[in-house]
């Protein structure tokens, strides 16, 4: 059977366009998706049921057994932390604030090890942002910074930038250009039509550089700003001011170097900068397919957007203090569940051992790094393959994922309504 | 060697060298008409073959463009090494550049084409910038190049199975977009290109 | 504008010292300005005396795809010729790195980005008429009301 | 042993001489130059690299921009080198009219090359004089392929423009002015007395320091090494029959000569071909495929080789260039330069070689 327009569910770029083969409950061909989602969908190393520890080995076990076993640990723990929620969909994230709430636990989502600077950044000076479709069919110069959208967001270029058709670009690709600022020349760099090479840590640097250009202080830039000639500044300025309608987009590399949330704040004032010239847009480009969501979630149910700390009754934010690595490396949880994410590989070694340490329950279709340190997993459904959800684009367009077909997992909505139950009941609510 | 002057004097003392020095005019620097300039429009119909793009062997010499009076080669200045291979390429006579269409016809020469492309699929990353960039996919199907979503399978190149997959390798008209835009250098058209003394005629 | 200064302006637009590098080309363009020099082209007839060296020159013509044996350099030899002073780039390399601007080449083209360009010269390589046509073109401006842009 | 270094004079790599930058390093005592240095690396672009992985039709190109000065054995090298890897046949007709591209192009680069030795001992006059006649040779090469410098005429199976019969006219009356006028400069380079004086014995290349050497080319002919010339091995050189000249000073002044009496064998061959031109088609068609050769062929400044190797789809795998002027630079330096008795024969010698730097480093 095919099925047209399903939302792929990989990457924060939501594309929904692809056409998927079904055959029984197997996934045969993917049209139109990129290699990540290609995988995403053709991958077959599913958990068959869930799984704890015993002893030094892994035992099968039933979703009843497991459901009740985490609902014990995460009642008879102080603190525990829930942490992941980006890969699922918004409706398991609702119940998931809620259960957070019930246990007065800390709740926290993986932008606080990506995109969470950005938003302390946002928070600070607001968001001169647009949708995708802005973008594309007005954009007529790209800003690529601190970011491989060819390998990290396949189609980016080709589906909403660079290389699409816009309605106000008939020949995108010839028209468009493209700036890729990057501490390493990256295949995206391949096809710009300017790369600025810049020192690791120097984007701080380079912002304030390109924004004093753009304010008419050209005489007061050195020879070499972070690796930069001034020449090459001067130019991707006049290449900035240039744009009839210019979008920015910035990843891993201008939030996780050196300087954090300040640079994004120095990129949203250079927009602002720019805003008086031309029109200018800036995004992020978010990793999770749906970390987007997750923020809008957190936000609209308990007030801030991650790092969400109930521990005193009701919801508290402080960045540094209630996101989920400062937790994990003070020891301070004693129980954690981790909700389609994969900290094991992605946080600190120190954070990691901790969590090896408590018990840690992972909620998730995969065996992965988590896997290892965590003492049940509970397999369930994957959101728009066999199971459906809504999701946030990375530009906060809320799309709703499709079920493609009727598998015998139970999905995340299920797993935690049954898990709020059980420790609804325990406290005796 | 004993007047080493004379010499000089036979020289300067020469009929031809004297009416020179004294009647020669500068010659107008005029540019020859066979002179292979950068190729200029003949004024006929561009039919959006795209030979001349498979025939350069500039990066981004030129390219064809739709105007409102229809499509139209666009020479880009600096880039163009006027070889005028496009000139010689073009099976309308679109395009003109000294001697050579001229001379086309006289020798009766052309040039015949074929073409390979070859996807290394270790490289693809699946990212569609070649499908949605491809002038011929433009043109079967208009969706495709506002953001990569097939609905035929009558295109030249189509992402599926997170590769790119060439389906209809003989509607290649070689223009060689797709391995400019590649960037992980993973798709390669070759251009195979035969001189010919052309007897038959011309399709 | 006195007369003395259009005067001036006259005068020196008729009397230009040219010098040429080769920042990394083929040698095509090389010896299409050597031809420049000859009976038939004539540079000299316009007085444009091709000398090369750049610390008496007034017009630079750069030529070729900026090779990395450059950094530096050209910008030093910029800085030694004495103002006013224009650069012209010749030929396809300066302007777009010509068939050298591939995938893994060693040229750092456009020579734009390194020195200042003040008119181009399209062609690979250019017709000797071409680049004359050129030169002559940007001659009336290296000088044009240099007291008073001095000033 | 002490040696005494009075100075170490750089020249270039902007010198009013040099057409292309060159470091020239010398060590002297005195005027004495003890020993001389060639720094290169001004001009390195990766030609080679770039090529790799193209298909030929690009390569073509690029091999043509390898130099400026000799595009047209360039071409033709690589050409040739597909034509016997796939084994192409080529019509007598576009052989022939290879050939008189070919020697027209020698002829343009040997008369740039007098004219640069002129000009480098300032002899301005006759420079001048060489200079315009070379614009003759200019006209007639692009007269049949359209193009000064880089012509692209030869191609696998033939060449692309046929030589019309009035253009045969005009090249018949352009070689004879060329002939004349070329003959005069000649006499006139002979007899100069004051070119004599900076030219004979300065810059003595002897046989066997050209063997050493691997001097090629008008260079290793002028120290008596006829035998340098590859022409004597290429089918349609055979055919058209010639004999190459040599000289044996190995000065500064054979080396020009063995030019000016080349460029006068290249105008008798051209009228052989002329003569012997064959109506006929001038296109054989035929698609390079896989294989893998070494061809070379006679520059104008030498032996020019190329090694090749393509796959299936004509494109080049693994391609590598061996030029002249390598090796006639490592003889000018280490072999000319040495004992030249005054530092303002150092750049003239070095031109006399006709060192081509963007060949060299490509």
């Amino acid at each position: 059977m095919k099925i047209e327009d399903v939302v792929c569910p990989f990457c924060g770029c939501l594309c929904d366009d692809l056409v998927v083969e079904v055959e029984g409950t197997r996934v045969v061909s993917v049209e139109n998706g990129c290699t990540l989602a290609s995988e995403k969908f053709m991958g077959d190393h599913r958990l068959k049921s869930p799984i704890r520890r015993a002893g030094k080995r892994w035992e099968e076990t039933s979703y009843n057994e497991a459901i009740r076993e985490t609902a014990e640990i995460l009642c008879d723990a102080d603190r525990p932390l829930l942490y992941g929620w980006s890969g699922t969909h918004g409706e398991a994230q609702s119940i998931g604030i809620h259960l957070a709430e019930l246990l007065g636990a800390l709740v926290d989502n993986t932008s606080t090890v990506c995109h969470g600077p950005s938003i302390m950044a946002i928070q600070e000076v607001g968001h001169p942002g647009c949708t995708l479709g802005q973008v594309k069919n007005r954009a007529d110069v790209i800003v690529y910074w601190g970011t491989n959208p060819i390998d990290a967001h396949p189609r980016h270029m080709s589906r909403y930038t660079t290389f699409a058709d816009g309605f106000f670009l008939k020949e995108a690709f010839r028209d468009r250009k493209v700036i890729v600022v990057d501490v390493r020349k990256t295949e995206s760099a391949n096809i710009a039509d300017e790369f600025v090479k810049i020192q690791p840590g120097g984007d701080y640097a380079v912002l304030s550089a390109l924004r004093a250009i753009v304010m008419g202080k050209r005489g007061i830039i050195p020879l070499s700003v972070s690796g930069v000639s001034r020449e090459q500044l001067f130019r991707v300025a006049a290449l900035l001011l240039s744009a009839k309608f210019g979008a920015i987009f910035f990843g891993l590399g201008l939030t996780m170097s050196p300087g954090k949330y300040k640079n994004i704040r120095n990129a949203i004032e250079l927009t602002e900068e720019l805003n008086r010239h031309t029109k200018y847009t800036i995004s992020p480009m978010r990793g999770h397919w749906n970390v987007y969501g997750s923020n809008e979630v957190f936000t609209w149910i308990s007030g801030y957007p991650y790092a969400v700390d109930f521990a005193r009754g009701i919801a508290f934010y402080n960045p540094g203090e209630t996101t989920s690595v400062d937790v994990l490396r003070r020891k301070e949880c004693d129980a954690c569940l981790v909700v389609a994410s994969d900290p094991g590989a992605h946080f600190p070694k120190a954070c990691a051992e901790h969590l090896a340490q408590i018990p840690t329950i992972q909620i998730d279709p995969h065996t992965n790094a988590t896997t290892h340190l965590s003492r049940i997993q509970i397999p369930v459904a994957v959101t728009g393959i066999d199971a459906e959800g809504t999701a946030y684009r990375m530009d906060g367009v809320p799309i709703r994922t499709r079920m493609l077909f009727k598998g015998n997992y139970p999905s995340d909505t299920e797993i935690l309504e049954r898990l709020y139950a059980l420790v609804k009941e325990a406290k005796g609510l | 060697m004993a007047f080493p002057i004379i010499p000089y004097i036979q020289e300067v003392t020469r009929l031809e060298w004297l009416r020179k020095f004294f009647f020669v005019k500068t010659a107008p620097l005029l540019t020859p008409p066979y002179f292979r300039g950068f190729p200029e429009l003949t004024g006929k119909t561009c039919t959006h073959a795209l030979f001349c793009m498979m025939a350069c062997p500039a990066p981004g010499a030129i390219d064809v463009i739709r105007t409102p009076g229809g499509w139209q080669p666009r020479i880009h200045m600096g880039h163009c090494i006027r070889c005028g291979l496009c000139v010689e390429a073009c099976p309308n006579g679109v395009l003109t550049s000294g001697r050579i269409l001229e001379s086309m016809f006289y020798d009766n020469t052309r040039l015949s084409f074929s073409f390979r492309i070859d996807v290394n699929t270790d490289l693809c990353m699946g990212c569609g910038n070649c499908a949605v960039a491809c002038p011929v996919n433009k043109l079967i199907d208009a969706q495709m190049s506002h953001g990569g979503r097939a609905s035929t399978d009558e295109l030249l190149l189509k992402v599926s199975e997170g590769k790119c997959h060439v389906l209809h390798v003989e509607k290649c008209t070689g223009c060689k977009t797709c391995e400019n835009h590649c960037p992980n250098e993973a798709i390669r058209v070759s251009r195979l290109l035969e001189a010919v003394h052309g007897q038959e005629e011309e399709v | 504008m006195s007369i003395l200064q259009s005067v001036k302006n006259l005068v020196r637009s008729k009397s230009i010292h040219v010098a040429y590098v080769d920042v990394g080309s083929c040698n095509g363009c090389d010896i299409e300005v050597l031809a420049c020099l000859s009976p038939r082209y004539d540079i000299e007839q316009y007085g444009i005396y091709v000398h090369n060296n750049p610390r008496e020159a007034d017009i630079l013509l750069v030529i070729g795809a900026y090779t990395p044996g450059w950094e530096e350099k050209l910008h030093t030899l910029w800085e030694k010729i004495p103002d006013p002073k224009v650069a012209i780039a010749v030929g396809n390399c300066p302007i777009s790195g010509c068939l050298f601007n591939r995938p893994h080449t060693l040229v750092d083209p456009p020579v734009s980005k390194h020195i200042p360009i003040a008119a181009e010269v399209p062609g690979c390589p250019p017709r000797p008429t071409e680049i004359l046509a050129a030169v002559l073109s940007v001659a009336p401006l290296v000088f044009k009301d240099y007291e008073v842009a001095k000033r | 042993m002490k040696r005494t270094v009075d100075v170490s004079v750089p020249i270039g790599p902007i010198h009013p001489c040099f057409k292309e930058p060159a470091r020239v390093k010398c060590e002297t005592k005195g005027e004495f130059v003890i020993s001389a240095e060639v720094e290169l690396g001004y001009m390195k672009k990766g030609i080679e690299r770039i090529m790799r992985g193209r298909p030929w039709q690009e390569v073509m190109f690029l091999a043509e921009r390898v130099c400026g000065i000799c595009s047209v054995i360039h071409n033709m090298v690589f050409i040739e080198a597909l034509e016997q890897m796939s084994t192409i046949a080529v019509p007598e007709r576009a052989a022939l009219l290879r050939v008189i591209v070919n020697e027209l192009d020698r002829m343009q680069s040997h008369i740039l090359a007098n004219f640069s030795y002129c000009y480098t001992i300032e002899h301005e006059t006759l420079a001048m004089y060489l200079l315009d006649v070379r614009e003759h040779v200019m006209d007639e090469l692009e007269r049949i392929t359209g193009a000064r410098v880089t012509c692209a005429y030869i191609v696998p199976g033939g060449v692309r423009f046929d030589l019309r019969s009035e253009d045969v006219l005009h090249l018949r009356a352009n070689l004879a002015v060329i002939e004349e006028e070329v003959t005069r400069y000649m006499h006139m380079f002979e007899g100069g007395p004051l070119i004599a004086l900076r030219s004979r014995e300065i810059g003595v290349l002897s046989r066997g320091a050209a063997l050493e050497a691997h001097a090629v080319g008008p260079t290793a002919r002028a120290s008596g090494m006829p035998e340098t010339d590859r022409r004597i091995h290429h089918p349609t050189y055979k055919k058209l029959g010639f004999s190459p000249v040599s000289r044996t000073e190995g000065d500064n002044y054979a080396r020009i000569m063995v030019r000016f009496q080349e460029v006068l064998e290249s105008i008798s061959i051209i009228r052989k071909c002329l003569d012997t031109l064959p109506e006929g088609p001038i296109r054989g068609g035929g698609i390079p495929g896989a294989g893998e050769i070494a061809y070379s062929g006679e520059a104008p400044r030498g032996e020019l080789s190329y090694f090749i190797k393509t796959d299936a789809a004509g494109r080049v795998v693994d391609i590598s260039i061996q030029t002249p002027s390598i090796m006639n630079i490592e003889a000018c330096c280490h072999y000319m330069l040495k004992g030249v008795s005054s530092l303002a024969d150092v750049p003239s010698t070095f031109v006399s070689a006709d060192p081509c730097i963007a060949c060299t480093e490509r």
